[in-house]
């Protein structure tokens, strides 16, 4: 039981950390860049070049096997290089693309689409979005949905409605859950396509592009059946990213203490103590999701991850606003909003926005556990699903 | 001591009910807010018939002359419509300011126009640098041979766009933070050297950021006695908790009803999530602080009416740190409870939410009412 | 709607505040006196003075009609005369015999049992516990019980176990609840009589003499059955003495705030100003029921009053425990311990002892609401009721 | 990074755990508290010859040469015991400064008696007036021809009652605060001039207040150098707090684990009362504190582990604060689910209760290690 780290292993930290330095140049104020491909108005360019570096380093997609053109990493290697670029406030190469999408593809059989897909996602030049969650079943895990697939010659129509798809404005393509011959599979449906409608879905505090897809008769090419859904189908893949919440909260955290706002109040500095303790018990949770051997505990342990990383980044939310004082007041919701002039503070429109928009982590605690699309379940249906591991056996995990 | 309303306060909260639920709709206010400048010209036109604009003023000037009280009861309603006519700038806090401090001359000046619904006012007071602190001034007015000077930057300034004046803080003497020097003038909104720079606010209000440079007035436009304009400022202040904190307290009644009645229509696992029992506690503890936050309501007004000293001051900062609390606690529980419904702009959820949130941070949130409830 | 007094309130109140401060000279560190008869050790020399001049001035059963011998008071004389109590730090003249034993008493047949229990009431010289609860059915409200009583020519047998008696240890009656021909009624039990076995039932800082009471054939005279029980039986009757709840807490409180660990910690002063606002809204929540003509909404105000006083009671403890540093630890459980030459601190020993027992204020809370003995309900089983309500008609109170 | 035990460490938790469960049951720990001297002499020699008390000191004098993670592990079965022998006072205070800050003849003096369980030992060094301010001292040692002369008064000494000696902390130099100027000495307990005054702890201890009254004792009394005893006495309260806390833990888990048995035989309305969801969720959450205690139990031993410093204070001050809180909602909820049963003497939640209580305060509160967890 220890936490060093060995040569080799701390080499690669330092390699990481002068990339980030030759390499980021971006404005970190932003969350992580967290989705940042899915954002309405797209990356900035220092954005764009940063993923432009990563491609060329062989670092854009850290989770991927050799085989598959990424840098097969080990579980540590990959938790390192994100811990890094989080604690430097550079965005995670790490999108609904990257973790769920490609995780679909490689079970699937090869093809032509399929390397293509694959090679767009790795060098972050194409934009997908999920589709799973239909009007009026929406909170439900697992639910069935309505959206259906008809086989034709060539390959399939699909007629359906999607809701809640994150980026759904913006995004090139949508993985799709759909019923084929009453069984769900996994189906690739380009938004650009004859018969689909996309309705925008204006949601408090948010810039991520929300929509809802209604698909009429859309023509899928046979490729596009990427195969059938395993298990409940919308729990997102394990993935290492999940594990540098709280290094990513904790620059947010670091930065607002450092507000003279804090600085000059007990109060203020005592709730930034007490969500720092928090922050630790997350990152040592994390640590032990990334080390665990067992499946049942760290199944336990991201379950806990999720509940307590979206109730940390609400408390921080919070703070933020209440850091602000007046400056919380003057932002106008739902649009850009250049802050010239006013103050000159310029934490203060990320910081409102973000505070409304976090009241979803809660709702989807799964979903931004993994940093990626729609298919997260409210912190009370985890609770529930706590509650059969809890009162099942009583056993504590390790 | 008695917790009832009389028939005149009874009749009062009915009308203002009446109107919200029948004229106000969600969808009314929807449009309303997203037309210039931000409110409707008719409905406070509607406003200043039914006479609600002259409430708190005295008889002497065709007021109404109610007491805190009945403008709690008013502004209730308000909250629970959504109301953004700029009631609270116009006659809570400008209005309130020559109510309390001003002279006969000044009353009779600027009044009347504020009951029959002819002017707009706003109450220029913050600054960027002093956070919660109404005595924390950069803005200055020096004295000259005709009257004064100002000089200075105002933040925030509700129904700044729509005001045809202002009333200003500034400094007359003292330094940065000292109370005494204060001093409050009504200055013209068109005057020269005024500046604005006007956005919608986060709850859909809309604010400017008030530039004075070099702006003339004259010796009748000051309030009360020069350098003594503090206590009439913290005590307009309190008056505007009361009124935007009685907005919050009808907000989450709203909150909390429509929580309750979308928890017994939306269905999971096959049953309507009202019936879980997680939810239920959740939905109680929301309905116990709205009883809460009504509760320090009624004993807020009731002190203020007993007079403004500091026995009504602990009580407005109880009220405040309990509506911020409450409010976010309530709020937060109806999005959650709404799952993603409550976050889209449709529905109303998320407005009331927002709402709440702001009024949280307006006029001193949390930590600043805790620290003053403490030190009284 | 306004709060002031009247001319002759005013002169009430008045006098009151004079007859404190003339006749109780006892140790103010004690909660409100509360429940004072039914310690382990019972009263106080200065505790039984002040109770003796409370009879002497006709103010010992401030609740009473004077049909009965009390003053006949408003609700808002009451109300008043309590608050004034409290405030000053002087036992209130409540109890579960003046309370819950009198009502039962008010509205039984005529006896010359009858006037000896309630002249012996009056003037505090006899000592009632309550006998609800039974092993097994301790948290069920109005559940059954197997304490059966059998009729016999002079009067009744009664045999059976009541458990969780407060006070139960040194009273000299209980009022029980038996089964007699299926039904329940109250009968007076005298815990001197052949038959009564007291257990001592030891309870985590509590010196309230708690015991389990075992009934082996008791008899009791036909005088002693008091009448059928009304409804659950087990809801103590609405009394004017649960409206001054904030007033003792906060009398409680401005002694903490004046403990120089306190002023001399920010972080202190606010969790002790948090709680104040908390019991100001407890407080106006009081005036409400005090003052509410509905029924129905003085239910729900003493229903929400009653988990808010047991949550905000709590919290008080553990600020008094905060507050303590060292001084928390050193003291025995479970037995009077001088403070003689330790730190000299009196408040130790009362703080730790009852934060520990205030644990139990969440699981009577209505009992504790109404100062009187077992019967409460927890703060769940509270929140169950409020949800009908809530979720009943979705209407607010008033 | 490897959380997983070595063999070694997993051998020394199964034979603490074992030990607990079948020999250390709770009516036997009960009755050793009721007894003289409220600890058992025969469960001490039992430890000693399973070589627990040797766990943290050197080879060089017959120790096992542990780390912190193994006084972890064995802590954590301690307090699942609720454990009343003196280990912490003896081995992991008064020991850990002598094996800390004693030189090779101190140690071969002192160390081996506490190993073979011969020697029982105290660390004196809170002081009323102090709080948790480690250098805030009253007690003075001015140094004479011989060596030292000790007066003043040690509070709440756990283990003082049974110590053979004591390792107090009195000021050499410096003004009452100054950490410059704190030195450590060993002292006999009956020397001339040291009173007791015993009683047994809310959590069923024994500790004494201890006055000094011109207790002379030699040059070779002294641990580390003069007047640099602070940074000592920091190390030592550090790893007791890593002591006491990963005793919290092992409460914590029976705490909640019983509340989960409990739920599912106890009844109400006609079903256990653990199928009730409120309940279910707030057993959830206790879950969950514990587990987060547990993790960041971990994290301080791991930081102890890599050489203490500031990343080593800052995780035991997080440590500290996990536990208190956590402790606080388990144990509150632990009494609360299990109703009345709960608050007697007979259960065992009511202790372990009394002990997560009182382990919050010992060696800082939340409150104190919030603000050095903030300042590191």
């Amino acid at each position: 039981m220890n936490l060093s780290l060995s040569t080799a292993d701390q080499v690669f930290v330092d390699s990481v950390r002068q990339f980030v330095a030759d390499h980021w140049r971006g404005d970190t104020t932003l969350p992580g860049g967290l989705l940042a491909e899915l954002r309405a108005e797209g990356m900035t360019v220092a954005e764009r070049q940063w993923f432009d570096a990563l491609v060329q380093a062989g670092w854009s997609v850290p989770t991927w096997p050799v085989a598959e053109g990424g840098p097969g990493w080990s579980r540590l290697w990959q938790f390192l290089f994100m811990r890094e670029l989080a604690a430097m406030g550079a965005p995670l190469p790490v999108s609904v693309a990257t973790e769920v999408v490609a995780n679909v593809l490689f079970s699937g059989a090869p093809s032509a689409a399929r390397t293509q897909w694959l090679s767009d996602i790795r060098s972050w030049r194409s934009r997908w979005c999920l589709g799973f969650a239909e009007p009026d079943l929406l909170a439900d895990r697992g639910a069935g949905q309505s959206t259906t697939a008809v086989r034709t010659g060539s390959g399939y129509v699909v007629t359906g409605q999607k809701t809640w798809v994150t980026g759904g404005l913006v995004a090139d393509w949508m993985l799709c859950r759909v019923a084929l011959d009453g069984q769900p599979v996994w189906m690739a449906v380009s938004l650009r396509e004859a018969g689909v409608t996309l309705h925008a879905l204006p949601v408090m505090g948010s810039s991520l592009a929300m929509a809802r897809v209604e698909l009429n008769e859309v023509r899928i090419p046979l490729e596009g059946c990427l195969g059938a859904v395993e298990g409940s189908g919308i729990t997102p893949p394990v993935s290492v990213a999940s594990l540098v919440r709280s290094g990513v909260l904790r620059r947010d955290l670091l930065r607002l203490e450092a507000d003279s706002a804090v600085q000059e109040d007990p109060a203020m500095q005592r709730a930034c103590a007490e969500l720092g303790v928090v922050l630790s018990g997350i990152e040592a949770m994390e640590f032990r999701a990334l080390t665990s051997e067992a499946t049942a505990e760290q199944g336990t342990l991201r379950t806990m991850l999720a509940i307590r990383g979206a109730e940390a980044g609400q408390k921080l939310g919070e703070l933020r606003v209440r850091s602000m004082g007046y400056h919380a007041v003057s932002f106008p919701d739902g649009e850009r909003f250049s802050n010239e002039g006013l103050f000159g503070d310029e934490l203060a429109l990320p910081a409102v926005r973000r505070a409304l928009f976090d009241r979803a982590w809660t709702m989807y605690a799964a979903h931004h556990a993994e940093s990626s699309g729609s298919g997260g379940s409210s912190v009370e249906a985890l609770r529930d699903e706590l509650a059969r591991i809890v009162l099942g056996s009583g056993d504590s995990v390790q | 001591m008695d917790f009832s309303f009389s028939e005149e306060q009874a009749l009062l909260k009915d009308s203002v009910e009446k109107f919200v639920l029948n004229d106000y709709t969600f969808a009314a206010r929807q449009k309303i807010v997203r037309t210039e400048p931000g409110f409707s010209a008719a409905t406070w036109k509607t406003f200043a018939e039914l006479g609600w604009l002259s409430v708190p003023f005295p008889e002497s000037v065709g007021g109404f002359g109610g007491k805190s009280v009945d403008m709690m009861l008013l502004l209730e309603q308000f909250g629970r419509g959504l109301v953004v006519e700029p009631f609270v700038a116009t006659v809570v806090l400008a209005g309130g300011a020559i109510r309390l401090g001003g002279t006969t001359e000044q009353q009779n000046a600027w009044l009347p126009g504020i009951i029959d619904g002819s002017r707009q006012a706003a109450l220029a007071y913050a600054e960027p640098q002093g956070r919660f602190n109404l005595a924390d001034l950069v803005t200055t007015a020096k004295a000259d041979a005709n009257g004064y000077v100002l000089n200075g930057y105002k933040a925030v300034v509700l129904n700044g766009p729509a005001a045809d004046f202002l009333v200003v803080s500034a400094r007359t003497a003292g330094g940065q933070r000292d109370r005494d020097g204060v001093s409050l003038f009504i200055v013209d909104a068109k005057a020269a050297g005024v500046s604005r720079r006007d956005y919608p606010t986060v709850d859909a209000f809309r604010a400017s950021e008030i530039t004075l440079t070099n702006v003339r007035i004259g010796k009748d436009a000051l309030l009360g006695a020069e350098g003594q304009g503090y206590a009439l400022l913290e005590q307009v202040i309190d008056e505007g908790i009361l009124a935007i904190g009685s907005e919050a307290v009808g907000c989450m009644e709203v909150l909390y009803k429509n929580t309750v009645e979308y928890t017994k229509t939306r269905e999971q696992f096959g049953q309507p999530i009202g019936k879980f029992q997680v939810l239920q506690h959740r939905m109680v503890d929301m309905f116990m602080e709205h009883e809460q936050s009504k509760s320090l309501m009624y004993m807020a007004a009731m002190k203020m009416d007993e007079g403004y000293g500091d026995a009504a001051r602990k009580a407005i900062s109880a009220f405040k740190v309990q509506v911020g609390n409450s409010g976010r606690f309530v709020g937060q529980n109806a999005v959650q409870l709404h799952g993603g419904m409550g976050m889209t702009d449709e529905l109303s959820i998320g407005h009331y939410f927002k709402r709440v949130t702001i009024i949280d941070t307006l006029f001193g949130n949390v930590d600043y009412h805790l620290k003053r409830f403490g030190s009284l």
